[in-house]
Order: structure tokens, then C-alpha cells, then sequence
């Protein structure tokens, strides 16, 4: 038989070990490992466990959270702010206007909704990019974030909510799990969804996907709204499992939220996701953190050596890659 | 040819200005709930100096550049005596000599440049590594003498910092090997998730081993009381300053002590200072440092400490008077 | 019942439309012609929704049409295949060809509808794809594929379809065609702009001409014509058939590229070829036979594991096209315009001289006047049509972009020049032109390899043609430009070829 | 096109404007000494770091270690004057130098990997981070060089003005400034004129096409990135004449006006076209509305809240003008 061009095609496929995510995986797993054995097992008693997933929780959403946009090709700068926004909004619904936490839940998240749609129909109106919009709406929202309660912290809100964030089902935090749920539904939505596919479409190639009756605009919108909604979620992951907040909250999660999805493998330029990418790469953060307090190391050599290390894992990939290329 | 002019046309406006005529303008770095006092102290020492103005502005976001740019706006504005918390101890002299050039009068206000150089008229400040020897003190004294110490802080690339470290250590040494510090954790404080973050990871690496915990910054500070109280772990914390959660961290027991400084001190006294420069009166001994005390709170007298204050301050105006200004 | 009156479409400094008409009746298949730039893919873009026309007026069955938007020319039961592809690269095939109704069930997608669905359209061209392929590893030919099972995926009343078989081969273009007459028979109206005169005239019924925005004809019936009035139409006044330039290669002349049993890390087996001085070889092969791929190897773009190239004799190891420009003095002349070969985003001027900056810049400063005097060259040289050598190379019309990817290589001054399916998408005219063009340049002593599928253009141009099947060379023929002699036997090579292959792996 | 279509024309209006709101409010925003003097070096330094960004927007890259690479080379310009004794121009020189070869160094490493610029800056950035912390502990015992080579003290303080001629003395123009616009026009003559400029701008535009026509799109890929880490470099300088010290903090809050001066200027983030002129308005806007509002007073979250909305409100304008560009285009 010939060899048509479909199989052609076909024999250039990629195999799973050669996807980003299986690298990446293996990486993970590596580094888990030798960390556990380094700390003598440590890292693996309950308590270490413990810290490391539950505050592994808000890195995954937010990168998740910049995932969305990135999917449509845009980029979403506000999305620390927001959750820190939505983080002290909640906490004034208790503290200070008395409602309780089944209601101070939800607003939290149709808050940091509202604010993405703000976000979208902006970029969509002004025909601006992203980039630049949220930049202006990071800097109102840090206004906002800081005129609920000043510098100060709000503590003691609702025993409820603080006693899920401690909780844990099967040695795994309950916001991990939640965590976990949020990145299963946004990888259901990308893949299995007419709207995800339609997103995604707008992201990969924006003026074919017009073409097929796509609208834009319309996954601009969403996708920034998805994006807040979910910095909506690690707001509320924030407060239940940290017991208090205050206008600083959300500062440190910018460069990660950008960190996790490219290290991941999710492009720049939209029209692709991987939720396993991004959950992995918020993962490899998270190790390096613990690394860092098991061995107190000082936090600058720690900074080092992640550059180091990603810049070397970067050349190493190439190199790799050219010495299969001979082999072929 | 070219010649440079000699630039003197400023430094004239210094002298023999009544009160009426002095416009305060109290700079802290950023927003910060230590400053907070700042606030109502500038509106009461208007009041009780009779001064033409004060003003306290934190617009400055620990931005060194952004700080300069807000002193200058209010030297344009009209304000002429400055008490300033540089952002950057290594640069603040610049920014001090700048105003003394244009013939205003400077304090360092809570924190002193870095080095031996002091080019504003007085620092009237904590002695950081004071402060830390006594918190320190206080913990050694709390576990009885003997155990493991871990020293949480700020941005490590201050020198402040390197003072608190200095403060810690002396007073560890001074144990002759009873107690050890076991970790000294930086860049913690710069926002409180990261705080909590590190903490619980610290707790969970360490948490056997440390019998008591030094915080030298204020994220850390919330975090490590929240963070010890939740592991149920019998961990003493000490504490810096006295926002409210820390105060009732005292009361219900979770904090063992905290180590104030004197921000309302700092404020009415260095306005009174830059009052009387601006009226005429001179620096016996330019560029004086001033130690604005510290006082560490524990249970016993967590409703009294106030008192203590209010008398060193009354005391450091004094000596303002008769020691460290000569007016004619 | 498709009706459009008097169209008017300006873009700043171009009025692309200036009162073009088209009327559409059911089951015929009308031709829509005109020389590049006319108007044509504009006026398609108008008719379903991409544009808003700027005055005139779309009826449909006699009611107005107002489309906002493609989705709007969807509903109203119009399909289409633009010009230039659109697909989504990450997307798969079958994706791409529902991509405008996504099978759902309650907002969850139905992959496997999908791809049923997928199967059907491409059945239906009976093209040989996995509707699971991403269509980022399609070739460009396999890809206009896709775009028109697309097309073809919705029960439209109206299709149009703009230059559908500019990158197929013969083959391919007749299933489409039977498609379109099976269209036809049951009552649907197709437009079909297309520079293939012959293709034309096999399948169309009626014809509109457009020249400069306006039509000339309208709708009349195809048969009342030669192909030269139309081309006649087209232009504007009677088209001069075009004499090739005179050239002699001499039989001795060493072979300026020479290529000796390579092989490359895509499949290509020892693969022999050359080209003299003043010869043009002719590259002929089906779809996916490998000729762009090998072309591209040569330059340093694949990877060669064995075999030797040598330039004027001497082996050559290029590494890049810019060596293979500067050192070798080699242009390759892309046959993906729009990914590989234009800056589409930078002006016309740039696009031209971007290979020749080195030879105009003084002192490394690249004078505006020289490069704006370079680029008009060209563009008077190859009849481009632009609104100013400033207008960014993305408004140029599909035949306009070719030209200008091909300018760039013509002001290169190689010695060498390998050009991949050139005229695809170029008017009679031009081709024409082009033609006189290529022949000209062998003339002057350029060598010449012409990879190309249209059969007629290689058969007028080459002087020997080498016939590639699977990333193989299968045999090398003289051409003595007798077409009907030539076209056998080349085509007899081309499945003589498959055959013994097929008997070889099964033994 | 009407003069008044051009994307420049718009920023040019909204700064008129937003100059003459401030000084009608605030009639010390036209001071001097204390307003226009300062104002004039901030934009120097924001302007540099924006055309350090933009060097590599003209790529479709980014370059997330724009504060860092100057951290280092201010670092290393007060090394040399610390340790060798060097002086001014030695000492800018050797930063220069450090700053184009960690930007060369971003770049060969985007080329030769193919991945994406942002991760690799971005762990540049961190590794950078970590180092200067880890030289200045270990050069200085602290965070800042206590010295600087002589003259850095005139630019730090000094105008033209305090230069005379006789009688006759220079404007009131900080000595920062020079550089500053030195840095643009170089810039500008590149990318518009110079061949490898242009080369830079046809591989943003479209890589694979650049490949195709020749031009070696690595070598650009390298070049532009070591342009950036150059200005990143001088934009340190600038700014510790500035501030009054060579100190790690230099460059902290670099990254997001780096992108905001060259992107209000009408840059794209997708590559192939760069607006010195639209940088340096950018800048300049972005400053100007800092500048006004710290004279308002506002407490810190009004003043962000402002910031803000300024901002969109400059940006929509922007957009309001193109749309009613489009209407005339299309009304003819
Ligand atoms: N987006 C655009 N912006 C500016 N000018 C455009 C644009 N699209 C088309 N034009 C101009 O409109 C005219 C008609 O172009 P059109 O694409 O309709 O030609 P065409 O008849 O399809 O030609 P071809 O046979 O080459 O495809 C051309 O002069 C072209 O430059
Ligand atoms: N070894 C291979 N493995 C997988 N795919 C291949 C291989 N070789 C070629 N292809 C695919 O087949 C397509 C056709 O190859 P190429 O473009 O070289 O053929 P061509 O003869 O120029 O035909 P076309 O008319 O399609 O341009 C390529 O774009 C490529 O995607
Ligand atoms: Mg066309
Ligand atoms: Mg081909």
C-alpha cells in the first residue's frame, strides 16, 4: 500500500510522552519524590501534606483564572486585585453588614463575575487591548480593595466558613478538592462545551472564527467574566481558609497566574488551554515553596535557582529535542 | 565660557516662621496599618501647635520614586516642614538633602537612613534593633530560657531588616547557646497570603522543633498567630505593634506578647521639632538620632501600656526642648 | 432569486465596488470573472455579510437582505468558500467543517455527530482525510479541501465559492465539479469565481464579468461566448496572446542546481535532479508529492540525510535562506503567500525590497526614496494594483498578493530561482504576463525550477519535466510543448508510479 | 489621511488638556522648580524603560525583566566605581555593556529554544532577582553602593539653567533629560530607517515570512532583545541619578509602566510596528497624570480610582477618534 498523505500526517502526530503535560508530569513527579526523600519523609507526614495542598489551592484557580482569558488571546492584569477585592468584600458582608457566610459566599463570586464582564464589555467597547484595560481596571480595583477596610485585617468572621477551610476529606483540604472541581468543570467546559469550543475558535484564529458566525466580542466577554468569576472562587478559597484578610491580599498572585498556564504550555497568543499544564506548573511552584521552608533556604537563592532552573530545563528540552531529531 | 551657578537662591525661606506659617506634611512609605495613628495625629498636633497646616499622605506604595515625586507635589502645594518614613534607608538622604537644599526642615520620621550619615535635621525613630532585642528577650523570657527560635521579617534587601536580624541575634547570643535560632524567614511582608503561606509551611517543615516565634513585621505577625493557633501547636508568638487583631491575639492568649513602638510619639513630637526649626530655632547636634521607644505588651499589661507611652512621649518632647534644639 | 444591485465598496483610497450587479437563478452554476482586483472576492464578501456594502441594495426571493454579519448570510441559507483560507489550526478537521453549527446537546458538544457529520462532507469530495487530523498539519491543497466540505456541510440554497481549486490538481477540482453540478441539478445556485478559463466553461451556465468594480456582463449565458471575448470582457479591449522569449540552453552548460540521490528526514529517497543555466525544469505531481518540501530542503529548511546539493558545481551545505540567497544567489518563491511568503501587515514597499535592504541601505540606513523607486518598479513591471506602494500587502487583492511575494524575488536578482506554483489565483492576463516574465528571466540565464500542478502552465513553460509521486521522482521527460501528447504522458507516470508502488509493498 | 487621524494627534490633545484641568486646579503644577523640573526626569526614566520594552514588543515578544536587567547593570555600574574607582562615563559604559549582554542573553536563548519570551524573561527576572540580592549582600554588606562617581550628583540636581554662558544661562531642563531623548531619537532612527531595524520589525510582523526572504531572523530575535536589556540598563542609570544611589530596589516598579508608556503610544503587543514619538507621549501622559493627581491630594484609594479611570478614559478617547476617522473615510 501507499503511504497517502493522511498517514504521513498521522506519523507525525504527537504521542502523549512527547506532549508538554507528560514532561511536565514527570517532572512534578520527580521533584515530589526526591523531595520527600530529601526531607527524610517528611513531606509526606499529614500535617506537610496538609499545608501543601491547601495552599495549593489558590494558585491553580488563579491560573486557571488567567487561563480563560488567555484561551481568547487576551490578557487579564487584574485578576490578583480582584480576588483580593472580592476577598475583603466578603469578609465586610460578615463582619461588618452581619450577613452570613451563604450569602457572603455567593456575592463574593457574582462580584468578581460582574467585574470581569466590566472587564470584557470594556475591552469589547473601546476595542482596546486587554492588556491595557485591565491594567487601568487593576489599578481602580486596587482602589476599591483598599477602601473597604484601609491597611487594617479582618478577622473572626463566620465559624462556618473558616471551620471548611480547615476541613479535609481523606487527608485532602477541602479547597484543594474544590480547586480540583473548578479545574475538572473548566477543562469539561474547553473541551466538551459548544460555548469552550466557540471560545477557543475565537482564540486560535479570531477573523475565521467570524467567518463561521462566531462572535467575538461575545467570547471576549465571556471569557473575562469566566476569568473573574473564577478570581471570585480563590477570594473565597482565600478567605474560608486563611482566617483573615486584608487590602494586601492578591499582591503576589499576578506573575503566577501568567506563571502556571505558560509554564504549562498554554500559548500567548489564544486558541489553546491545558488545564493539566496549569495545574502541574501551579504545582511545581508550590514545591519549590515547601523545598524553601524544609531546607530554609533564603528566599532570594530560592528565586535564583526557579530562574536557573527553568532556563536550564528550557535548553535541556531543546537539546533534547535536536538529539532525537539525529536519531530519526 | 561656561560656567556652573552656584545655587544658593533657595535657602532663605527657613527662618523665623511662626506656626501659623508651617505647613507639616507627614510621608509615610505606604499604606500601612502602623501609619494609621499618623493620621489623627497630624489633625491634633494642627490643632494643639496651632499650625498652618498638617497633612499625612501615603500615597506612595513603597515606591522610593513614587515617594520622591509626592514629597515634591507637597513642597509645590506649599508644605514646608517635612517628617518622612523613607521607603529606601539607602536613598532617603538624597531625598533629604534635596529639601534641605530648598531650606526646608526634614525629620526622618520612624526609620533612619541606612549608614552613619543622617542628612535630615533629626530621626526621631524606633531603634529597630532594639525593638527586636526586646521582643526577643521577651520570647527567651516566655519559653524559660531554652529552645528554638524562628525570627520571621520583611524584605530582606532593607536595611532595617539587617537590624532586626542584628537584634535578634544579640540577644540569642546572649543565652550562651541555650536558645538557637532555627530559622530566620524573609520577604514575607509583602502581603499577607504570602505571609500565611509561608508560615504554614514553616509550621509544617519545623513546627516540633520551634518553641517560640519572633515576628519583626506586621504580615508575619498576623500570620504566625492565626498560623500557631490553628495547629494547635504550643508555640510562644511574639508580635509587632498593636493592631487590633494583635491585641486581641494577647487577650485570648494565642499571642504571648507584641513589641510596640510609638507612631503618635514620632508624629506630635516631630512635628513640634520641625515647628520650632521652622521658627528659627537649630539642631544642637545636626542630624541627631532619637530612639522613640519600644515597649513590650504582654497579658499583664495589655490595658495599661498606653500610659507608658503617653509618658515617653510627654518625656521626648522635653528633651526636645532642653537638649536637642538651641533657639535663641 | 439571489439578486445584487449596483454594489459600492470603497476601502480608504480604493473603490473595490463601484455599482457591480449580479443576479442568481436556481439550478445553474453562474461564473463570476474578472481580472485580479476587480472586485470579485468583494463582492462575495458582500453577499455574505464579512462587509457591509456601502450603497446598493441584496435581495433574496425578493425581500432586502440586510447582513450584519456571516452568521446573518448563514440564516439566510448562503454558503461559501472564501479565497483565502480560514480555518483554525488547533481545531481538527471535523471541528473545522461544523465549526459553524456545532452539534450540541444542551450546550454539550456532540463529538460524535460531529463527526459523522465530518465524514459526510468530506465522502461527498471523496477526499481520504482523518476528520481527528489537526488541520494546522494539512498542506495548503488538503486544507482548501476542508474549506470546501465546510462549504458544503450546510444545505445552502446559494454556495459561492471564491477560486475553490486554485491549489488543486485535476483530479481533486473534478469531484469537485461533479459535486457542484449534483448541487445544481437539485435546485441550488453557485457562483463560482475562478481564473481557470477551461474549468469555467465545463461547468458554468451563465456568466457575469466585472472589470474595475463594475459588470460588464450580466448574467448572460455562458455559451453565447469564446473564451477569448471573455478574457476580451475581462480587459477591456482585445487581449493579445503573449510570445514567449527564444531561448537556447546550451546542451553543455554545467547545471546550476544540481541535486545527486537526496534524501530528508520527510521521506524524500534519492531524489536526482538539475537545472542549466537559461533552462526551466518543470516540477510536476499530484497533491502532497513533495516538491514544495524537497524545494524547501534545499534551502536549509529541512533536513537533508543524504545525498549532495551542488551549486555551479560545487556542494553547497545551505543552512538558511539567507545564505542561500547570498551565497548561492538561490530565491525561493513560496506558494503559501499568506503565512510564508507576504508581511501582511506591512506596506507593499517593504514586502518588495525586504530581500535587497542590504544592497539599498547607505551606511546601514535604508533611504525611503531608493526603496520606494525599487518597489514601483515592480509594481509597474508586474501590473500590480495598488492604491499606493504604502497600502499594507494584507488589502491587496488574492492575484495582487501573489505578485508581490513574486517581486520580491524578481528584485533579489538571483541566479537561481525556485518558484512554487506561481500563478496560482492569477488572471489570464497576468498569467500570461508571468509567463512572458519566466521565460524572459531563463532567457536572460537564470535557472528556473517551476514547481507547479497546473499541467498547461508547465507544459507551455518547462523546457524538461521531472515528475515527482511520493516524495519520489518517478521520471524526467522532454517537453516538446505539444499538450495533449505531453499531458499523457505525464499523467500515465504519475499513476504508473502508484501502480508499481502498490505492487511492490505487496510483495 | 487627515492630520488629525493619526493615533499621536489624540495623546497630543488629551495631554493639552489634562495639563490645562491641573494647572487650572492646582496653579503649582506649573511651578518649576518643584513640578515641571522633577516631572521632566521622571519621563526620562519612564520614557527609556518604555523604549526598552518597546524594543522587543517590535518582535511580538516581552521582556518581564526589564526592572531586573537594570537592577543588575546599575549594580555593576557601582561595582566598578566601588571596587576600581571608576568614573562616570566608565561606569555607565560597563552597565551599558552588562544590560545588552543579559538582554543578549534572553534572546539567544528565545532563538535558539523557540520558547516563548515571557517564560524566559520572566525566569530570568527571578533569577535575577535572586542574584543582585545575593552580590549586594555580599559586595556591599547591605543594599546600596554608599558612593557615586563624581558628576552623578549634577544630574541629579542640576538643570541647564545652572549652566551660563555669561549672562545667558540654559533652559530649565534636568541633565537626565538629554539621555532620555538621545535614547528615542537612536531608537527611532533605528527601527524607521536602519536596515537591521527594519529586519526586526518584518520578523515580528511575520517570522516565518522573515525566514523565507532571507533575513536571519535569530540574529534579530538576539539584536532586539539586547537593545532592550541596553535601555533597561540606561533607564537604571537614569534612575539612580534620580533616587541618589546605585541600590537593588532599582528597577522594581519598572514592569508595568515599561509596557503602558509604548502600548498608550499605539505599539502593538503582536509585533511588527513601534511609535518612538507614541512612546514618548505615553510617557509623558502616563507621568503628567501621576504628576496631577499627587497634587490633588487624593488618599490612596481615590487615587487609584482616578489613575484608572484616566487611563480608559485616555485610551477611549483614542478609540472615539478612530471611529469618527473611519465615518470621514468612508463618507467621501
Ligand atoms: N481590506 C481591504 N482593504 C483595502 N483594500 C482592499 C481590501 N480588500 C480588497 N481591497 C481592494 O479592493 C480591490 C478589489 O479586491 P478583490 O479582492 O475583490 O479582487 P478580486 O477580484 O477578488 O481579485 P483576485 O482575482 O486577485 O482575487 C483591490 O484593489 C484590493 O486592493
Ligand atoms: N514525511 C511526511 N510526513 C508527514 N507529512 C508529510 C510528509 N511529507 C509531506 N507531508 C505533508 O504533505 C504535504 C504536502 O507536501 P508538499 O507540500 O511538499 O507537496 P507538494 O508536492 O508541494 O504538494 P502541494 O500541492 O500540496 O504543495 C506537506 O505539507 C506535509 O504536511
Ligand atoms: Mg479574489
Ligand atoms: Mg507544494
Amino acid at each position: 500500500m501507499t503511504l497517502s498523505a493522511t498517514d504521513r500526517v498521522t506519523r507525525r502526530g504527537r504521542h502523549l510522552w512527547r506532549t508538554p503535560e507528560f514532561t511536565l508530569g514527570v517532572i512534578v513527579a520527580t521533584g515530589f519524590l526526591a523531595l520527600a526523600f530529601a526531607t527524610g519523609g517528611n513531606l509526606l507526614s499529614a500535617g506537610t501534606l496538609e499545608a501543601f495542598f491547601r495552599f495549593l489551592a489558590v494558585p491553580i484557580v488563579i491560573g486557571l483564572s488567567q487561563m480563560v482569558v488567555l484561551a481568547v488571546g487576551q490578557m487579564n492584569l487584574s485578576v490578583g486585585a480582584l480576588t483580593g477585592f472580592c476577598a475583603m468584600a466578603a469578609a465586610w458582608l460578615m463582619i461588618e453588614a452581619g450577613f452570613p457566610a451563604p450569602v457572603a459566599v455567593p456575592a463574593a463570586l457574582l462580584l468578581g463575575l460582574v467585574a470581569g464582564l466590566i472587564n470584557g464589555a470594556l475591552v469589547v467597547l473601546t476595542r482596546i487591548n486587554g492588556f491595557i484595560v485591565t491594567l487601568a481596571t487593576m489599578t481602580i480595583i486596587q482602589g476599591l480593595r483598599y477602601g473597604v477596610n484601609g491597611p487594617d485585617t479582618y478577622q473572626g468572621y463566620s465559624e462556618g466558613l473558616r471551620a471548611f477551610g480547615r476541613a479535609s476529606i481523606l487527608g485532602l483540604p477541602a479547597v484543594f478538592l474544590v480547586a480540583i472541581a473548578v479545574a475538572v468543570a473548566v477543562a469539561l467546559f474547553f473541551s466538551r462545551t459548544v460555548t469552550g469550543r466557540q471560545l477557543l475558535a475565537s482564540g486560535g484564529s479570531p477573523f475565521a472564527a467570524r467567518l463561521s458566525g462566531i462572535s467575538n466580542d461575545r467570547s471576549v466577554i465571556i471569557a473575562h467574566g469566566l476569568s473573574g468569576l473564577l478570581a471570585g472562587v480563590a477570594a473565597v478559597i482565600t478567605v474560608s481558609a486563611s482566617g483573615s484578610v486584608n487590602a494586601t491580599i492578591g499582591d503576589d498572585l499576578l506573575l503566577p497566574s501568567f506563571a502556571a498556564p505558560i509554564i504549562g504550555g498554554v500559548a500567548l497568543t489564544g486558541g489553546m488551554v491545558s488545564v493539566a499544564g496549569t495545574v502541574l506548573a501551579a504545582f511545581l511552584v508550590r514545591l519549590v515553596d515547601v523545598m524553601q521552608a524544609q531546607f530554609g533556604i533564603n528566599p532570594r537563592w530560592v528565586d535564583l535557582i526557579i530562574g536557573a532552573v527553568v532556563l536550564g530545563a528550557v535548553l535541556l528540552g531543546t537539546i533534547r529535542q535536536r538529539v532525537r531529531e539525529r536519531s530519526t | 565660557g561656561c560656567t556652573r551657578k552656584s545655587d544658593n537662591e533657595a535657602a532663605t525661606a527657613s527662618t523665623g516662621k511662626g506656626p501659623d506659617q508651617v505647613k507639616v506634611a507627614l510621608i509615610p512609605g505606604g499604606a500601612h496599618p502602623y501609619f494609621q495613628p499618623w493620621k489623627t495625629a497630624a489633625a491634633d498636633v494642627k490643632t494643639e501647635f496651632k499650625l498652618g497646616d498638617a497633612t499625612f499622605n501615603e500615597t506612595s506604595g513603597w515606591d522610593q520614586t513614587k515617594q520622591n515625586d509626592v514629597v515634591k507635589s507637597l513642597a509645590a502645594q506649599g508644605y514646608n516642614a517635612f517628617g518622612i518614613f523613607g521607603v529606601a534607608p539607602e536613598n532617603i538622604n538624597s531625598t533629604f538633602e534635596d529639601l534641605k537644599r530648598q531650606g526646608f526642615p526634614v525629620a526622618s520620621l520612624a526609620s533612619c537612613p541606612a549608614g552613619d550619615v543622617n542628612k535630615a535635621d533629626f530621626c526621631l525613630s524606633t531603634d529597630v534593633e532594639e525593638a527586636a532585642y526586646k521582643a526577643t528577650k521577651a520570647a527567651i523570657e516566655t519559653i524559660g530560657g531554652k529552645g528554638n527560635l524562628a525570627h520571621l521579617t520583611g524584605n530582606k534587601v532593607d536595611s532595617n531588616t539587617q537590624r532586626r536580624i542584628a537584634g535578634v541575634e544579640k540577644a540569642v547570643g546572649e543565652t550562651g547557646g541555650q536558645v538557637k535560632i532555627i530559622q530566620v524567614v524573609t520577604d514575607i511582608d509583602t502581603d499577607l497570603q504570602t505571609a500565611q503561606k509561608a508560615v504554614a509551611d514553616l509550621l509544617a517543615a519545623k513546627g516540633s522543633e520551634i518553641t517560640a516565634i519572633v515576628n519583626t513585621a506586621y504580615n508575619p505577625a498576623v500570620a504566625s498567630a492565626e498560623g500557631v493557633k490553628q495547629a494547635k501547636l504550643p508555640i510562644k508568638v511574639i508580635a509587632i505593634d498593636d493592631d487590633k487583631t494583635i491585641l486581641d491575639g494577647i487577650k485570648d492568649g494565642s499571642v504571648a506578647g507584641t513589641v510596640l513602638q510609638n507612631p503618635v510619639g514620632q508624629a506630635t513630637v516631630g512635628s513640634y521639632g520641625l515647628m520650632k526649626l521652622a521658627g528659627g530655632c537649630t539642631m544642637a547636634d545636626a542630624g541627631v538620632i532619637v530612639d522613640s521607644g519600644s515597649f513590650v505588651v504582654t497579658k499583664a499589661n495589655v490595658d495599661s501600656y498606653e500610659t507608658d507611652r503617653k509618658a515617653k512621649t510627654a518625656e521626648l518632647r522635653q528633651a526636645f526642648d532642653s537638649q536637642y534644639l538651641t533657639c535663641r | 432569486m439571489l439578486v445584487a444591485e449596483n454594489l459600492v465598496k470603497t476601502f480608504p483610497g480604493v473603490r473595490a465596488l463601484d455599482g457591480a450587479t449580479l443576479t442568481l437563478q436556481p439550478g445553474t452554476v453562474h461564473a463570476l470573472l474578472g481580472e485580479n482586483g476587480a472586485g470579485k472576492s468583494t463582492l462575495v464578501k458582500l453577499l455574505t455579510g464579512v462587509y457591509r456594502p456601502d450603497g446598493g441594495r441584496i435581495t433574496l426571493d425578493g425581500g432586502e437582505l440586510h447582513l450584519g454579519g456571516p452568521l446573518d448570510a448563514q440564516r439566510a441559507g448562503i454558503g461559501v468558500v472564501h479565497q483565502e483560507r480560514n480555518l483554525i489550526p488547533a481545531f481538527s478537521v471535523a471541528e473545522n467543517i461544523v465549526l459553524h453549527h456545532l452539534p450540541g446537546r444542551a450546550g454539550w458538544l456532540d463529538r460524535a455527530r460531529m463527526r459523522a457529520e465530518a465524514r459526510r462532507c468530506l465522502d461527498l469530495l471523496e477526499v481520504d482525510l482523518d476528520p481527528d487530523t489537526p488541520v494546522a498539519r494539512l498542506s495548503v491543497a488538503q486544507g482548501q479541501l476542508v474549506e470546501i466540505a465546510k462549504a458544503l456541510s450546510l444545505d445552502n440554497k446559494v454556495l459561492l465559492l471564491d477560486e475553490p481549486t486554485a491549489s488543486l490538481t485535476g483530479d481533486e477540482a473534478d469531484r469537485l465539479y461533479t459535486v457542484v453540478r449534483r448541487l445544481r441539478d437539485s435546485g441550488h445556485a453557485v457562483v463560482l469565481v475562478s481564473h481557470k478559463l477551461e474549468e469555467v466553461f465545463a461547468v458554468a451556465d451563465t456568466v457575469t464579468v466585472l472589470r474595475d468594480g463594475r459588470s460588464v456582463a450580466e448574467a448572460e449565458p455562458l455559451a453565447g461566448f469564446t473564451q477569448g471575448q471573455i478574457v476580451d470582457l475581462m480587459v477591456g479591449r482585445a487581449f493579445a496572446s503573449i510570445e514567449l522569449a527564444e531561448r537556447t540552453v546550451g546542451e553543455q552548460a554545467p547545471p546550476a542546481l544540481r541535486l545527486d540521490g537526496v534524501s530528508t528526514a520527510l521521506g524524500h529517497r534519492d531524489v536526482s535532479l538539475a537545472v542549466r543555466p537559461g533552462e526551466i525544469l518543470g516540477l510536476y505531481g499530484l497533491v502532497g508529492a513533495g516538491r514544495s518540501e524537497l524545494a524547501k530542503a534545499v534551502l536549509g529548511l529541512e533536513r537533508i540525510t543524504a545525498g549532495t546539493v551542488e551549486v555551479h558545481g560545487e556542494p553547497a551545505r545551505i543552512r538558511n535562506v539567507g545564505e542561500a540567497l547570498r551565497r548561492h544567489r538561490i530565491g525561493y518563491v513560496t506558494e503559501d503567500r499568506k503565512d510564508e511568503g507576504l508581511f501582511l501587515e506591512q506596506p507593499v514597499t517593504r514586502n518588495i525590497a525586504v530581500t535587497v535592504w542590504r544592497r539599498l541601505a547607505r551606511a546601514g540606513l535604508v533611504p525611503d526614496r531608493r526603496e520606494r523607486a525599487l518597489a514601483e518598479t515592480y509594481v509597474e513591471r508586474l501590473g500590480i494594483r495598488v492604491s499606493s506602494p504604502r497600502q499594507l500587502a494584507g488589502q491587496l487583492s488574492g492575484g495582487n498578493q501573489q505578485k508581490v511575494s513574486l517581486a520580491k524575488w524578481l528584485a533579489a536578482d538571483c541566479d537561481i530561482l525556485i518558484v512554487d506554483e506561481p500563478t496560482v489565483g492569477i488572471d489570464v492576463r497576468t498569467k500570461a504576463a508571468f509567463h512572458e516574465l519566466i521565460a524572459g528571466l531563463a532567457a536572460q540565464g537564470l535557472a528556473l525550477l517551476l514547481i507547479s500542478s497546473d499541467l498547461p502552465e508547465v507544459v507551455v513553460l518547462a523546457d524538461r519535466i521531472a515528475v515527482m509521486s511520493d516524495l519520489r521522482v518517478v521520471g524526467e521527460l522532454d517537453n516538446d510543448h505539444d499538450y495533449p501528447r505531453m499531458s499523457q504522458q505525464i499523467i500515465r507516470l504519475v499513476h504508473a508510479e502508484t501502480h508499481v508502488e502498490g505492487r511492490v509493498s505487496a510483495a | 489621511m487627515p492630520l488629525w487621524a493619526n493615533p499621536r494627534v489624540g495623546l497630543v490633545v488629551l495631554l493639552v488638556l489634562l495639563v490645562a484641568l491641573f494647572s487650572t486646579i492646582r496653579p503649582a503644577f506649573l511651578d518649576t522648580r518643584l513640578t515641571l523640573t522633577p516631572l521632566q526626569s521622571d519621563i526620562s526614566v519612564y520614557l527609556v524603560i518604555g523604549l526598552a520594552q518597546m524594543s522587543v514588543l517590535s518582535l511580538g515578544h516581552m521582556n518581564m525583566a526589564v526592572g531586573r536587567m537594570a537592577a543588575t547593570s546599575a549594580f555593576a555600574m557601582g561595582l566598578v566605581h566601588h571596587t576600581l574607582g571608576a568614573g562616570l562615563l566608565v561606569s555607565l559604559f560597563t552597565g551599558l555593556v552588562v544590560g545588552a549582554g543579559l538582554g543578549a542573553l534572553a534572546g539567544l536563548i528565545i532563538s535558539r529554544t523557540g520558547v516563548n519570551s515571557f517564560v524566559v524573561t520572566l525566569a530570568m527576572d527571578f533569577a535575577l532577582v535572586g542574584l543582585i540580592t545575593i552580590l549586594y549582600t555580599g559586595v556591599v554588606d547591605g543594599v546600596a553602593f554608599p558612593t557615586m562617581p563624581a558628576g552623578m550628583e549634577a544630574l541629579r540636581f542640576d538643570t541647564f539653567a545652572d549652566y551660563c554662558a555669561g549672562e545667558i544661562c540654559g533652559p530649565r531642563i534636568p541633565l537626565v533629560a538629554p539621555f532620555a531623548l538621545a535614547a528615542a531619537l537612536l531608537t527611532g532612527l533605528l527601527f524607521r530607517w536602519s536596515r537591521v531595524g527594519r529586519e526586526i520589525l518584518m520578523t515580528g510582523s511575520s517570522p516565518r515570512a522573515a525566514e523565507l526572504s532571507g533575513i536571519p531572523t535569530r540574529g534579530r530575535v538576539v539584536q532586539a532583545h539586547a537593545l532592550s536589556g541596553l535601555l533597561a540598563a540606561l533607564a537604571g542609570f537614569l534612575l539612580a541619578a534620580n533616587n541618589g544611589a546605585f541600590s537593588a530596589g532599582i528597577g522594581d516598579g519598572f514592569l508595568l509602566p515599561s509596557f503602558l508608556a509604548p502600548v498608550l503610544g499605539g505599539t502593538l503587543l503582536a509585533g511588527g510596528a513601534v511609535s518612538v514619538l507614541g512612546t514618548v507621549l505615553g510617557a509623558t501622559l502616563t507621568q503628567v497624570i501621576y504628576k496631577g493627581l499627587n497634587l490633588l491630594q487624593f488618599q490612596l484609594d481615590r487615587l487609584q480610582l482616578y489613575i484608572g479611570l484616566v487611563l480608559l478614559a485616555a485610551l477611549s478617547l483614542d478609540r472615539a477618534r478612530h471611529v469618527l476617522a473611519g465615518r470621514r473615510e468612508a463618507a467621501p
